[in-house]
């Protein structure tokens, strides 16, 4: 098991979802957050004052996948996040040692394997 | 000069101006919050830049004598814009009344191209377009123009503020093209409350524009201060029960649009038809501005805060509808009739073109100096941040401070 | 007809209208964010349903002649309702003045249901309570009814809109039950300052409720203004006062509610006591409506935005002590005497009895054809969602575009 | 006493008193979010403190008989103010448009001590100095005081009002410090939607503020008006264009702030100025106000919301260039020359120095008695949390409900 | 050290943080997510436009945990957090290397203990 | 590869971010959270209901780094982070198996190395 963690541009959440969505990834939680890497700084100005925003908007993308699905994970991510220019963000993998599903107590694979209601 | 027509008269104008701002928070409640602040000023600076057009020079254009399409410049420059009485109230009052309409028509407009005109042109815009488009329209309806003389109704302004600013909608929503994201990706009202309160305060402030167009406190006052509150309630109604009977659900959003619709539709009527007819007016017009609702999201034409629909279509069904309600009984100049229904659709086609051409035209002019679009980056962004250097909501995390200059 | 009544009238049904999506702000910020649009859409809807059902019958119910409990039908659909004069206003004005009481009145009962209530049976409620206990009561109170006779004091309508919808408000609480997390789980409210937009624009309509009630530009409008100005504001130092004294803290929305309560107190004595009074009467009323939200809060009854401690308590306080204070001297019929408390103390008792029983027993009825209460599911997920298919505050992240038919 | 004149007072003190919540909203949206309560009940506090205290005492300070500084107690407790006419309107109307005006003026200087100042001792000083400082100050220019025989033009109150309130808001600023972060951290405005709401209420409510200053409905009362949307208009272009020429990109946060300073600067010179002048004070006043702010941002001086630069300086401009500006032919007492200027300055600088020393001495004797600053941990914590136990925006996550006493 | 991961419905939140109470576990930050798992969607109209929303509103809760506490911690978040029907969540545990506490700069087991303050 | 994970005080971050900046660590996410730690609970009410609040506005700043920048990040985070008063955090260390940078695809250290735009 492990846990991808993937810091997005906003706008292409939508993209990255799509993609994952199309290699049956299903399982996942999304956040709001702000990111600083190599992106240009932007100027605001407020009544007198001058600000530098050196964070930018991102989303970030946990979700907790087998071993076997890791590197189609990576890949979902990386075409659906894409553009090219600085900012496109980054994708962490790291290891998990247990994962249960909270509404049965399953544990493991068989926790990361939604199951469809009907 | 009579003492009451001056407070009606100040009232009305407080109301009307208040729309504005009212604008800016309709407007801004429905775009995604990184153009919110884009949205708002939009309207705000009509406040400002169509404003002081008005008043320099359109009020000049509107209502001084001039031929059949355009005032003078009689009083350009607010020459001979006095104390003096212009009917029962001073001139000066006559001519702020009207500087509100002219503000609120032109941040009109701005529904169709939020989220992606550039600033500057947009401001270059609807200066040129207050006194180009806008004033001559005035003269020819209410300043002694042609359409005056032809026969046309036009209570409060269906014609000249909404049919006007809805055709300059169409064309401009047309000429710069869609939003970027438009038709690939959920664009969501990012803020509905704010919408609900501009309908609130729109509605309040209409009072001002169509029972203030009586320019006195009397009887055909009060006809338009009650036509003003029957027709959007039942449009509220109306728009409720076919949502709730098309998607199972009233929506919050539909409600404050369904209000914008029966408040525009009962406008070119207000002082000409019995109450009864009100309602009906508003209940009509509630079917065709829903359904071209429906029909633009699904379409690639992006009028994005839907003013043709709302303003265009509302201003239109509202004209015709006055051919057939007017009353004479009721104060209207001749009574309802086919005739008049025709003189109405001829009034509402002449508008249109005349909007639609000058509109096209003095936005392709403008589009030769500087670009109208903002580029892919700066849309993409949003125009908060590009175009003001601001944001609507900041936590200031991450905002580190400059200081110029040493501190004192 | 006198021109400026005909002005404060316009001026003061419009500022009555205002109070309606003042309410809608006052409260929708005090529930979660998930009901903020339904919260909002129960005074919103008001403006349609509760509006139509009183011009084209509950008007009629009101104000033609009848017996001593209810009007008759001489006005139903407008009929007979026209320009002619009215007092020294236009009866179409007269008319439309009263819309909006009725609509406010309605709205009002909402907050003692929001966050579980569905929204038909909402809206069925709030129209048919409008024609079956509302207007009947104003007939009795306004219309030459019973009450008139009896020699009930009630300038503005303690009576007859606050204690009426409280009294709704505290059945309709009881008869739904408890929201689910109700003395489970901390409710907050989710954006204080609309509660205290909704307090600013709820005191500056009231002006038109209450000095508009004077029907005329005159002295006794005067005093109803400036009593509307002065009770609030001993209210509201009283309650900042008194919180202090308990927790050590005055907060935001105790501070809008002490307005609310103020304004609510003020109604029925407004034109009828000295300004002095209406200090003493805004002061005194703060006391048990907040020990009554207080206590409230800590019960079982989930009256969930306080109707009955803000306007049920606060509009009998006010009905009691207008028998006190009342003062021929300022205008009143009659001065304040033990007798005249009596008289005021029937009243209420009698109003709380009509609107009560007859309320419940519409809730009933309602309830035999269709579900009152939303699932325990829709009221976890919110009411927006369920009720109406939209959100107050969004995003757009994760919402995908659903394109039904093709494109054009 | 005239009917007219009494709907217009009465429409006057209602929008005079909307523009306190509007003040709440305008400061409120420009502080960071843990202080967003605080700054709000700042403003509506006064609504209470300020009002009551008006009414109890300040009001006979300021309009009854006593010297040429300050008024006696004739009229203490309301006492003698009744129905009776002062001049066209009923002398207790005239009392509630004077409240309302204190009431602003308290609360205007509170943007100068947010997100610091204790809520005690501000309640505490708002409502001395309601009777200590402003009403001796209403006293020396409309009660009949020194400055009035001096030959000071003032119209609606730009010394009484903009410049007191400026004054004492200098003083404040100073003596409490500035704030924590002041110049070290990024402090941005959290929800400018707010303030922008807050800019276009008080522009509508400022129209009562002027325009009502004329105490009837006449050419004055117009005059004023008119002048009161066209000053703003042009300071909200020429702001625009400046910051556009130093920044490339106009803000909304410059707009609403334009906006007010327009509306400052014509108060002083309202009904007394032609429109043309107008649009010249409005267009002039936004360069001193601008490049205040701009400097007073890289100071050390921390005037939070910027009270002085809008409301002293613009003042202060607005009663210079009505010096220059007034025009007999327009209804002012003199026309404007250089003698007229020398009075305008010498009443300014008399004001700075009353407001100025008194709200200093005011603030002194509050701090031997209580703190009048927040400790650096409840400042850290926000204002909201620490003063009043509550938060403006909340989700409820993680609250925990603490059931006092047992359960019904 | 463990990192536990745990995503729940923002209306168990104050169950879950009450079982970890009386499980002792002290230490520990939510935020707030979206999630996408086996959910049914939802649609929303605003004006013309429908829209299908995939994400649910989700609490995330992280706690740092010694090793002998892990059992306890998951155990009480499943009580806590269990409705049955599906959305109830995932719990993921991490290995953790080392854990810092920002006010002393005591390390590991030390770090996570939280003194109450008297 | 490392995953440091930040919990610290709102009004610190900038501080943080300022040591962070110093000692060259440039890529970072942060995100607003609420923690429950040692820290005294607030009480607030809102008409007659009292309510505890027991979650305290923090920031979580999460960072990968390449193993040698662990120690120096980890003492920017304290220098920036440290009140001395109970509230001001932890950081958690999580190892990393891969990280990926989203723009180019490259891995592992190459993809946390911010390249500046010029
Ligand atoms: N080392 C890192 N640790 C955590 N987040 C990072 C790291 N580096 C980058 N990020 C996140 O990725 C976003 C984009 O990173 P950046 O380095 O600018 O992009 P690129 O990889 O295209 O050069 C940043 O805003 C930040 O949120
Ligand atoms: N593989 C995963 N990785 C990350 N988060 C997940 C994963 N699977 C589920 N979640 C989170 O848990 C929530 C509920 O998951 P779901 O699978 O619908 O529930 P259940 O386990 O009851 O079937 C989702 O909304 C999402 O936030
Ligand atoms: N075990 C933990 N797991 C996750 N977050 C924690 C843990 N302990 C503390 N925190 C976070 O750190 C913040 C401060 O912790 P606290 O223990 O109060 O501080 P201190 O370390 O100064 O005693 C908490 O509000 C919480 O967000």
């Amino acid at each position: 098991m492990k846990m991808i963690v993937a810091i997005v541009r906003p706008e292409r959440l939508g993209d990255v979802l799509e993609a994952l969505y199309r290699a049956e990834v299903r399982g996942l939680t999304v956040s709001r957050v702000q990111g600083h890497g190599g992106e240009l700084e932007r100027v605001e100005t407020y009544r007198g004052t001058t600000v530098k925003v050196g964070l930018e908007e991102k989303m970030r993308i946990e979700i907790g996948v087998s071993d076997s699905f890791v590197e189609a994970t990576i890949k979902a991510i990386v075409e659906g996040g894409c553009t090219g220019e600085v900012g496109d963000g980054k994708v962490f993998v790291l290891p998990v040692e247990r994962v249960v599903r909270i509404r049965t107590g399953e544990t493991d694979t068989a926790a990361v394997t939604p199951i469809r209601p009907e | 000069m009579v003492a009451a027509d001056i407070v009606w008269m100040l009232v009305s104008s407080a109301l009307v101006l208040l729309m504005t701002p009212a604008l800016a928070f309709f407007y801004a409640g429905l775009v995604r919050s990184k153009n919110a602040l884009n949205t708002m000023m939009m309207s705000l600076c009509s406040l400002g830049f169509a404003g002081v057009a008005w008043a320099l020079l359109g009020y000049s254009l509107a209502f001084s004598d001039g031929n059949g399409v355009v005032g003078g410049l009689a009083h350009a420059g607010l020459m001979g814009v006095d104390l003096a009485a212009k009917g029962t109230i001073p001139h000066i009052l006559f001519m702020a009344y009207q500087a509100t309409f002219a503000i609120i028509t032109a941040a009109l407009i701005s529904g169709a191209i939020v989220e992606r005109m550039r600033f500057a042109p947009y401001l270059a815009f609807i200066t040129v377009w207050t006194l180009l488009v806008y004033a001559p329209m005035v003269h020819q309806v209410w300043g002694g123009g042609w359409l005056a003389s032809f026969g046309t109704l036009d209570y409060a302004g269906g014609t000249v503020v909404h049919i006007n600013a809805g055709a300059a909608a169409v064309v401009a929503a047309w000429w710069l093209g869609p939003r970027r994201d438009h038709g690939r990706k959920a664009m969501l009202p990012h803020h509905v409350p704010s919408t609900v309160l501009g309908a609130g305060l729109l509605w309040f402030g209409w009072f001002g524009f169509n029972a203030g167009s009586a320019l006195a406190a009397n009887n055909a006052a009060a006809l338009a201060f009650v036509n003003t509150l029957l027709a959007p309630m039942a449009t509220l109604v109306v728009w409720t029960l076919v949502e709730v009977a098309r998607t199972r659900r009233a929506t919050a959003v539909g409600a404050a649009t369904a209000i914008v619709v029966g408040l525009v539709a009962i406008t070119p009527a207000a002082g000409f038809v019995p109450p009864i007819a009100a309602l009906a007016i508003g209940a009509i017009a509630a079917l065709p501005s829903h359904f071209a609702l429906v029909w633009r999201a699904r379409s690639s034409f992006d009028d994005s805060l839907d003013v043709a629909a709302a303003h265009g279509l509302g201003g239109t069904v509202g004209a015709l509808l006055t051919g057939v309600f007017a009353s004479k009984a009721w104060g209207a100049p001749v009574d309802g009739s086919l005739g008049q229904v025709g003189i109405q659709a001829i009034s509402i086609a002449y508008t249109l073109a005349w909007s639609g051409a000058l509109s096209l035209g003095l936005l392709a002019l403008i589009g030769k100096l500087t670009p109208l679009r903002a580029s892919a980056r700066d849309e993409a962004l949003g125009m908060d941040v590009s175009q003001h250097g601001e944001e609507a909501y900041t936590t200031g995390e991450g905002a580190i401070l400059v200081i110029e200059g040493s501190k004192s």
